[in-house]
């Protein structure tokens, strides 16, 4: 075994120690033991050992691999391989133990045994195996049900919140959206033909649990158009203290209803007089807070759907971006026909003009967002923005003067016209 | 033969996963209520509740570790158990009877239950030296070394509001720290090293120039070398350039480290997801315990824990005191690296307003 | 000779213009009143009172309109008057018993008071058609329709809060409507006829090309030509490039048009200052009334004037209720026109959150 | 006379008629005959008929007169030529009648008689004279005081508020202010030395009545640093309804404290007991709100001076920018000298850096705000963002690292260091 003072260090304290978990697995794979070696040297040297990764896939897949090798491999034969294999989560990450069982044994067959659950992506990331084992073990994979995920200029592996398998919010049924949509997009997570990667994400409710408006090109967030539900006597329960304000997870026990919920209302759309809690439903802009406060009280309405968000990705390379309204509402039942086919319009107007490497969200920036809207035929809507431009630089198009001759105030597209 | 092949099978679909007392009960959820940190009640609207227990997990683990969890779960959830997405796993128990067995196990087998309502959860996080390639920072060892030092956070809900920590090695931001209440960003500082023989080799010289983001890299004036130079002046060391080009690495032993951002947001709850913003530009990089990062992220945490007014995430909380208050409460040093001069960005972050205090 | 040239002297010190009621009270001022609209009243620590009286000038005057104040200073304020920051005229009343017969002589003048508190006071304008060469639209005109019609506005204080209205004939935007309350912007819709013959003799091309903001003016291939041409889709007839060559202009007589911008500000009250950000991208330029224009910006201030809580200005009004709603309760089609599209700024104006309304 | 049928339609309406005005000069003078005649064409084609400006001036200045011909000077020989002639206006737009009449003879003299009272800049804008009359009326206008302002690629003339000449809010002499610094820079108003325009604004409070932060390439606005003074028994007669809101200038007549004022404080650092009104003004952030509604109850406080920002104008280029905080609090004592150094300093470097028709503001944005403060030796101070980055873009010089060596946590500039 190597010897690894200053990881030893990590062994200790609280927080569970992945040290200790990858000794364990050191004592019964030399490449973890190899791992932890050459570890304990970038803690020494302050530098990573990994070389630029390499090509490297499974037969015709063109993603889900990346190539990973040691810089050191004399040192440490046992990283000179040493390759992620992406494993495609299923929604919302629930596993009967037999399926995790049966992902552990073919792991510990083919690879080090290494692993995360999950990738910040969302994937079940497999760490460390040899360009040789990656065929056999993917056979294997494929034979149990499972499947690979993303990587590259790919589609990646969608993900989703728990939604209605253990969420009273969930406004459409995120852990459907999110497999049928990764079914339906099989050919492109696998075979990179885009500009760059792709990510969507479904989120039940404003609250985003998986962080949609952050980290997918493509957020779906749940909302609902009608009217919160309310049962005033649950409300006045609140009130007097009887039920702890948000399920219990605050460091308050008692709620107060006009401090904590309707003076921190965003649109000040809530009035309560001690008794009753009224809500100016039209003004809402379903935040959640006052629902988050009391879960026993109040409820998204029941005219559910989902907010579509386009364009979020890291700082790379103009800076990072949050993804921004494109559709306001959209029903959200099985098939789902509409959000894939958004998909499908999205990622070809992009596939044709992307610039290699630029995310979608990029490519509105430089072509402007009227560009996409017209080619994906979506109107411009006011919940798309912010608030309007405020400098006076702006285009029209032959269309807006046909339009205007036409007697139509303004041009948008055939289909949509307003006037 | 390559018929035989099974592809594009996609996952498995979750439905077979799930426990039957949430198959019955799927949609249903009426509401739910914490019951201690770490442990969850749904009640359904047919009146069926579901237990759920939450517990840290290092993310980078081995399979010994994943049989370990499914032991549990097959003595007190009828073999199912999911993990959330900030990566802690989640025990799943239909019979409220199996809750305090399985919690005495938990805790002999110390795995800490918590990162539920007011707490600090899991760091989401990324590779760092265990697996990448342009990490400036390890990500484990220094995720171990904050949850540590905050584990009292982790199991109780003593915080004005949620507070999410995400850690990412490099500039790439593969933890999407963007939006973080704390951000750990491993940061380089040192401008690429143009290695001339390789290039030539294994770079794509019109790639490599476009990769660049302020324009730093030109052709090598030798048109020989049939290289690059950097102009080190316009270089931020975000390593893009290395990404197309392994001949181009930019690492320092002394120079990487570790940047601090705050205030960031996701949800929607009382004000809209905000983006994490830069606290502290740098501090060394000091394996294994990270003192100093620790330190920091402590005080910023306790000031937060002090000041903050019922509700109010990080950034929230900054938003209504002011950052020059933050910097002033924190004793964080202003400097230029603070001020963005990103391109045409950087002008929606001048203050252009007398909306300050002295 | 040139030596007995008086040059580089500035302006004349104030302190000379200055009634000697305000120079003995100068700095010690402790309060006012606004006694009625266009009427105020300011109070020293010395017990001084000054009174003055604000009233509407089109700016745009002749000696003569200006020997008239002149008579009406001298007859009631000792000789003495000045102007406001927005073109209004004040006379200095040191002696109260001359406040009614000065009110009295400008009524019977036509010479309106007001500009005081919650009024729109007086259109920051520009030259228009009367002066300048880029104008897409005439100043004097238009302000001269809008305040007619807005007129009961001036003289009042019944709207929820001060309301400033500019004027520009052209993006350059003299007016500096870029932050007011409503704003009326002279907007090209052509992109320049190059007048090749004319060019090659008056314009340089480099810097015709480099004055263009989105890159849209190119060398002409017909190098014989020596001049340039205009790609036309990248044009959005900001008129810069003919500010450098004359041999661009980019006028037509049907295109052109008014676009209107709303809710800026530049007090720090209450809310920091505010850019105005488009309604409305184009109404028909229609002399001599303007009537589209003078309409839109009444229905505008009508609405506003029903929806506003007290103190709310224009711009605080929608952003409390949501540009949405703006655009709904005020009847205004949104277009592809106003989701920014200019450069990298265009980014911070995308909701980025589910803050909007159904 | 020209008939003028469209014009005509401008003669009625209750608000002053710039057309009846102009009428009135066109009996005596042919010239401002010709411009109505002109204008009603232009209103007839919807078009200027300006020709784009040409070079015309004063011996030995480069600056503050529009060179302006008619593109019809056949038809209205009298526009044949028709400059603007921009006269630096006296700080606050104060006159007495005496100097008021004496511009008007001169002009009355030499030029149309049409005149602005005032560009939108601040100056006197005379409009309408032949390039022969520029000189003899420069050489009056001198004889009797007056000089020219800017334009081109200049300074322009500076302008205040009415400030301690009549408001009690006044946190520095703006109108002495102005003046010196009109008077320190005569060399750049009249000779054309920078990159482009520079403007200067002086507003006494943050209400800001020259809209100093939007129309000013350097802004000064005044400010305090102590406590809001507040007269407790005015508070209450405000509450009382013995006194007017905003000294009468509301829609409504009396006040409501809670309500309007301290739910309305940005800051929500206020509080009121229905008897008494608490200030934290550590954290008041100056906004005047209060202030402005109860100006018998509150005034600024006495430790006053000004903040400086930089870098507004309108949207050409690039789009609109406000000036930005570049000191948070500047002493503004005459002779105002620091005021008139960092004048100084920054049209340096910007004469320096800038490029042709390049604003401050923009090259700021172009070079960088660290630029920009180590030139200009100001130190980085959080008060000038409204957030810090959000993109982890940023740079480190040596001197960076050679401070860091040093023991120094952060280098900033020699002089003001932090650690
Ligand atoms: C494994 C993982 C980190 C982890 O520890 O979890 C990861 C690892 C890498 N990411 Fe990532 N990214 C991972 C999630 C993310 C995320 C988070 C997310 O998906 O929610 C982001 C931010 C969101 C986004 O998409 O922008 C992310 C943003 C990047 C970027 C910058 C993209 C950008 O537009 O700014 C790069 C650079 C690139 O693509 O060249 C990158 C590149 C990389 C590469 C492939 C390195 C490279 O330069 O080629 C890393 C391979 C590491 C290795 O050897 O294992 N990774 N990467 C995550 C994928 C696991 C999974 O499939 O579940
Ligand atoms: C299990 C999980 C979803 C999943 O599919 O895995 C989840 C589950 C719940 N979330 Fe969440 N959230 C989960 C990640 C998130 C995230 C994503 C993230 O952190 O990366 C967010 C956005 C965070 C952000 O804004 O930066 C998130 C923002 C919320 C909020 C809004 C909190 C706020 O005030 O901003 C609520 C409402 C609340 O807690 O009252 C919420 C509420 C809930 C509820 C109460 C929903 C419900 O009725 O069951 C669940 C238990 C909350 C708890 O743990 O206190 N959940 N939740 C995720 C657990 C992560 C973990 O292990 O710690
Ligand atoms: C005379 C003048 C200054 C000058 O040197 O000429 C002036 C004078 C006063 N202003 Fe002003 N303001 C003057 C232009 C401005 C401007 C500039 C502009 O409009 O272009 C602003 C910024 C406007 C903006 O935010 O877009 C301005 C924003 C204010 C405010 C803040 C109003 C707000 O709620 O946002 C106050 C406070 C108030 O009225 O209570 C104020 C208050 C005052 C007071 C009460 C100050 C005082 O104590 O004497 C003066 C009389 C107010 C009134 O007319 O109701 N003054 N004031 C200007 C008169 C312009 C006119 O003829 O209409
Ligand atoms: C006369 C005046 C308008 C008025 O009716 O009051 C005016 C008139 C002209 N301005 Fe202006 N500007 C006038 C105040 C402004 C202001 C307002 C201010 O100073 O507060 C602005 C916006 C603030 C700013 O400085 O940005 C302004 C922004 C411009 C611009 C765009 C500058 C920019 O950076 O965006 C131009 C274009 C240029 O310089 O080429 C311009 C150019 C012009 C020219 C010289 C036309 C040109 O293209 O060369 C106009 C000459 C008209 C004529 O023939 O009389 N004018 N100009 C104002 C000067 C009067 C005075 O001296 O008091
Ligand atoms: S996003 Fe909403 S629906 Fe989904 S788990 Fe979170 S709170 Fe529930
Ligand atoms: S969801 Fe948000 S906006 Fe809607 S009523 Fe509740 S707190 Fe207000
Ligand atoms: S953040 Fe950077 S170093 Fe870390 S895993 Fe992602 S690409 Fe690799
Ligand atoms: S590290 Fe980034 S900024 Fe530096 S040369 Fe490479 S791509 Fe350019
Ligand atoms: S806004 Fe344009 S058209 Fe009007 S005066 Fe200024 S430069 Fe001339
Ligand atoms: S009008 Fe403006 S956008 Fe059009 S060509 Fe000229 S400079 Fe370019
Ligand atoms: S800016 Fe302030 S000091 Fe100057 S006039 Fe306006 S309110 Fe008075
Ligand atoms: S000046 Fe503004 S911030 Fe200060 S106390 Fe008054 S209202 Fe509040």
């Amino acid at each position: 075994m190597h010897k690894t003072p200053m990881l030893d260090h990590l062994e200790s304290g609280p927080w569970p120690s992945f040290v200790k978990d990858l000794k364990r697995m050191a004592a019964q794979k030399s490449e973890v033991n190899d791992l932890l070696g050459q570890l304990e040297r970038s803690y020494r040297e302050k530098i990573t050992h990994w070389k630029h990764g390499g090509i490297v896939g499974v037969l015709g897949y063109g993603s889900g691999i990346i190539g990973r090798y040691s810089d050191l491999p004399e040192e440490f034969p046992g990283l000179e391989h040493f390759h992620t294999m992406r494993i495609n989560h299923p929604s919302a990450w629930f596993y009967s133990t037999q399926a995790l069982r049966e992902l552990c044994d073919i792991w510990d067959k083919h690879g080090s045994g290494v692993l995360n659950l999950h990738g910040s992506t969302g994937d079940i990331i497999f760490l460390g195996c040899r360009t040789e084992a990656l065929e056999p073990c993917f056979a294997d994979l494929t034979a149990k049900g499972w499947d690979i995920g993303g990587s590259g200029s790919a589609m990646r592996s969608p993900s989703c919140c728990v939604g209605p398998a253990r969420c009273e919010w969930a406004c459409y049924d995120t852990l459907e959206a999110c497999y049928q949509v990764t079914q339906e997009f099989q050919f492109d997570l696998h075979r990179p033909s885009y500009p760059y990667k792709f990510k969507y994400k479904f989120s039940g409710c404003p609250n985003d649990c998986v962080a949609a408006v952050a980290r997918a090109d493509l957020s779906v967030i749940g909302v609902w158009k009608d009217d919160i539900r309310i049962d005033q006597s649950a409300v006045e329960a609140y009130a007097a203290g009887e039920i702890k304000p948000r399920g219990g997870g605050a460091h308050v026990d008692k709620l107060d209803i006009q401090a904590d919920v309707v003076d921190l209302c965003p649109t000040h759309c809530m009035s309560w007089d001690g008794r009753k809690l009224t809500i100016d439903n039209k003004n809402c802009n379903h935040c959640m807070h006052c629902i988050n406060l009391m879960p026993q009280a109040l409820r998204p309405g029941t005219e559910t759907g989902a907010t579509i968000l386009l364009g979020s990705h890291a700082p790379i390379l103009e800076g990072a971006q949050m993804s921004w309204v494109i559709v306001p509402f959209m029903e959200m039942e099985p098939p789902f026909d509409e959000v894939k086919d958004l998909g499908y319009r999205i990622t070809e107007w992009w596939a044709e003009h992307g610039k290699n490497r630029e995310r979608v969200g990029e490519l509105i920036m430089r072509l402007g967002m009227r560009a996409f809207l017209e080619a994906v035929e979506l109107p411009p809507v006011p919940q798309s923005v912010i608030f309007p431009r405020s400098n006076p630089f702006f285009f029209w198009k032959q269309s807006d003067f046909d339009a205007e001759a036409k007697g139509r105030k303004y041009y948008t597209k055939e289909g949509f016209d307003v006037d | 033969m390559a018929e035989e092949r099974i592809t594009d099978i996609g996952p498995p679909h979750y439905g077979q996963f799930l426990p039957p007392l949430i198959k019955e009960n799927y949609g249903k959820w009426k509401y739910h209520e914490i019951l201690e940190p770490g442990v969850l009640k749904h009640v359904s609207e047919t009146g069926a509740e579901l237990y759920s227990v939450r517990i840290a997990s290092p993310r980078l683990v081995t399979t010994l570790f994943a049989r370990d969890l499914c032991d549990l779960a097959d003595k007190y959830c009828g073999g199912y158990l999911r993990f959330t997405s900030r990566h802690n796993a989640e025990f799943l128990v239909s019979d409220k009877a199996q809750l305090e067995p399985l919690k005495a196990e938990l805790a002999k087998m110390g795995l800490p239950k918590g990162g539920t309502g007011h707490c600090v959860t899991s760091i989401v996080h990324t590779q760092g030296w265990v697996h990448c390639h342009t990490p400036a920072i390890d990500a484990s060892g220094i995720v171990k070394s904050v949850m540590d030092d905050l584990f009292e956070y982790f199991g109780s809900h003593q915080l004005p509001a949620q507070v999410r920590i995400a850690l990412a090695c490099c500039l790439n931001m593969c933890g999407a720290v963007h939006c973080s209440d704390i951000a750990i960003c491993g940061v380089h500082r040192t401008p690429p090293k143009v290695l001339h023989d390789r290039l030539r080799h294994v770079c794509e010289i019109p790639t490599t120039i476009a990769a660049c983001p302020t324009g730093a890299i030109r052709p090598h004036p030798d048109k020989s070398l049939r290289s690059v130079i950097v102009n080190e002046e316009r270089c931020m060391y975000c390593g893009n350039c290395y990404t197309m080009c392994p001949a181009m690495p930019c690492f320092d032993t002394e120079k990487g480290g570790v940047a601090i951002l705050v205030g960031g947001k996701v949800s929607n709850s009382k004000h809209p997801p905000m983006f994490s913003r830069l606290a502290v530009p740098w501090i060394p990089n000091n394996p294994p315990r990270w003192p100093e990062v620790v330190g920091t992220i402590r005080r910023i945490l306790t000031k937060y824990a002090e000041g903050a007014n019922k509700w109010e995430r990080i950034g929230e909380w900054i938003g209504r005191i002011g950052w020059e208050k933050f910097f002033e409460i924190c004793d964080i040093p202003f400097t230029y690296q603070h001020i963005d001069d990103y391109k045409f960005q950087a002008y929606d972050t001048y203050r252009t307003s007398m909306h300050f205090k002295f």
